[in-house]
């Protein structure tokens, strides 16, 4: 029996399953808190035609940049997507799809997805292009608009430590989508810089409950930062 | 004369009330962090989930994980917490933020606002944007009064797709600081040396004009 | 021979699959935790926000602050996490519980179930009854075959306020085990000793009955 | 300058401003932590014709049982309300509203109120009596229900320690319905069983950030056990 152990014991297995066409839901905000690993084993892997639904697409050369080069994704959906000239270049060309949704929206809505919500009304995108073909309803005096929730086939995840039970804590503003990815994966694979056994970590201070890890491994990350700014 | 930036962000930081819980965007707005009176103390909210965002690290300090919504490193202050993106902009739609602060291309004398696209150029996306203006009831705009070439942003009606609709109250630019009520800006202050005349004169949309419009009290 | 109380749970124990998280409504699903089976793990979610609930404290462990759903005092296992109500909600409502035991006063053959209040008596609330059913795709209830005065439980529509609607597709009674398909509930084993004819003759709701219906594999 | 120093002196001072027929959110899930020195003091202090959202009632002489004994309690908005005979009379003798709601939805339509969000789908309450009146709709093949935002005037939180900024962390499940009500309280005051310094706290651990918490007060608890159960 392997009970609530969530380990697999290769960036190959933790991918098992993942196929041409699915939506996958990434963490990370920038490159902060990236699942850097299990991104280069889905380039290695070669899966294609992917929606992938993540804050930003990386970088040239890095993090979901990567899956650009070999034109793994077919659409993406992101609140920012200015930091990255294939990606650019793949939108010009009309290689790439690309659905805009504001950062709250897109948090919102993979938490409505994990959570059971299909719909929620939200103040955010009233009045913009956004709000296009979305239903409007008046609460109180102010209209909201009609948003629906996000769900994947996988989610990819970067925590910082988990137990082998996947009870997963982040380090700090790595912490970002990750949570709520998550939640949303049909199947979520984890990856981690640290495990410990079952009873290391604080039952009070878990930010993601092993319910909602499928498989979670350990790796080590470059960790590359997007905007170095230091003071003297 | 024109506010230089850093005037901007010192007109803008007298808004600031102690104990208040701030979202400062992009640009401008972030250089009121250099300006917060030394008799008050203020939090800086950054979206991407930090509240009590403090100062750039030292070499020492530097950690990836740790960054702004600009995406640049930074460090946590005393008293900071860090959440979730969700619980972030929980915080933010649920209207807890006390003051944001944000730059614009646009803005009209509804209170709608434009600064996430241009069509025909690149969009990159509206980020945060979106969710700020729609959630906070405090809400400064900073901004040029005009474009380089001369056109006014403080239109009757926006002409660039929107980022929100309705939510903007107040817009201070180099020149004027303007509330937006009933329709119209109405001309609350003037910028050191700029005349009446000239804020007319670089306004498209419907400006309210009292007899008597001070100068900012801004350090020259 | 009706099934004891403890008979019901230990056949409703051999649904059980390793890894599985599992929560246990008040009264029989609650005994169903006593017989988990030995070569396997589950782990029990108490939706007051407790995922990974362990046996009841000793006289030492005894902590006002660690309560379950019944608000019984208990101890959390190793692995455990603890969450906030909308977070354990999230939990439930989203799906991600393997396997729900509630009881009931009512089935019907389309999956509806009634079991938080019987008009005229006193309505103390449903809890979380129904986010229980609405959120588990795997729901076993547990309940007696007919009421004290011989009245079926199973129908072929409910006749008090529901719970739930179309969302129950196994049953445990005292004397059978059935499973809702097709707007029917079709026989699957009977309690040992109990004939298929008792069977048929407290069901009201539509019935279906294979050829052949084993008898439960329970110690007696 | 006071900057972000939430305490205040006294318990009457947590609650100033708390008037009669206001809509008071309280925290707790039985007796488990509830703000009892805070019930306590709303009790003395003789406010009226309240609207209490909470998922239980207390007991007889203990937690918001005690706001039944004067009748201060107009109408109850809550779970599960069987743990009170002065409850029961007062309901069947017309004294007291109840508007019963699923638990989940509760803590689901406080943090929405928190959040933002003025209504939104779930599939909890389908069919069933507390659907009367909702409106319906099928996303994929299944039925949901539109659930409206709850805010209150006032919320009481019980946490277990915070520092001065009000950044609260709770202990086990004392957490339960205390962060929901924290979020959707126009004024939120908490009260804690220890107050430490800024930088006190893992920031990482934070589970109400500061930003909801209005007033907060340090006390001294009683926490009644509502069901001992211990094994021998």
């Amino acid at each position: 029996m392997s009970g609530f152990d969530k380990r697999v014991s290769s960036y190959e297995e933790a991918l098992e399953g993942l196929e041409d066409g699915m939506t996958l839901l990434a963490g990370g905000f920038g490159l902060c808190g990236i699942p850097e690993n299990l991104i280069a084993e889905i380039k290695r892997k070669g899966t294609r035609d992917l929606t992938v639904v993540s804050n930003n697409c990386g970088v040239d050369g890095f993090g979901l940049g990567l899956l650009l080069e070999d034109r793994q994704i077919q659409k993406m959906i992101a609140s920012y997507v200015g930091e990255n000239a294939l990606f650019e270049k793949q939108l010009l060309d009309g290689e790439l799809e690309v659905e805009l949704t504001p950062q709250g929206n897109l948090a919102e809505r993979m938490r409505a997805g994990g959570a059971g919500i299909p719909a929620f009304f939200t103040a955010t995108g009233y009045g913009t292009p956004i709000a296009e073909g979305k239903e409007v309803r008046e609460f109180g005096d102010r209209p909201y608009i009609l948003e629906a929730a996000i769900t994947g086939d996988f989610a990819i995840v970067k925590g910082w430590k988990a137990d082998t039970y996947g009870n997963v804590i982040y380090r700090h503003t790595a912490r970002n989508f990750n949570p709520l990815a998550a939640m949303a994966g049909k199947i979520t694979v984890v990856e981690v810089e640290e495990i410990v056994e079952p009873g290391e970590l604080d039952p009070d201070a878990i930010h993601t409950p092993g319910i909602y890890v499928n498989r979670l491994i350990c790796g080590t990350f470059e960790k590359r930062i997007e905007q170095r700014t230091v003071r003297s | 004369m024109a506010l230089t930036r850093e005037q901007m962000a010192q007109r803008v930081a007298k808004e600031l009330e102690d104990g208040f819980y701030v979202n400062l965007g992009i640009g401008i707005p972030t250089l009121v962090a250099n300006y917060v009176p030394d008799n008050i103390e203020v939090m800086l909210q950054s979206e991407n989930g930090l509240l009590g965002m403090g100062q750039f690290p030292t070499e020492e300090e530097l950690d990836a994980d740790m960054i702004n919504a600009g995406k640049q490193t930074v460090t946590a202050m005393k008293g900071a917490s860090i959440m979730d993106s969700a619980e972030s902009f929980a915080m933010i739609r649920g209207g807890h933020i006390d003051l944001t602060v944000l730059g614009a291309f646009e803005v009209d004398v509804n209170g709608d606002i434009a600064s996430w696209m241009v069509p025909g150029k690149l969009i990159k996306g509206m980020g945060g944007a979106m969710d700020l203006v729609a959630g906070a009831d405090n809400i400064i705009v900073t901004m040029t009064h005009a474009s380089r070439s001369g056109e006014s942003k403080l239109l009757q009606k926006c002409t660039l797709p929107l980022t929100g609709a309705g939510c903007i109250k107040r817009v201070l630019t180099d020149i004027a600081y303007l509330e937006i009520e009933d329709g119209a800006f109405v001309l609350k202050e003037r910028a050191p040396g700029v005349s009446v005349e000239e804020i007319i004169a670089k306004t498209a949309g419907k400006l309210v004009v009292p007899d008597h419009v001070p100068e900012m009290d801004i350090p020259a």
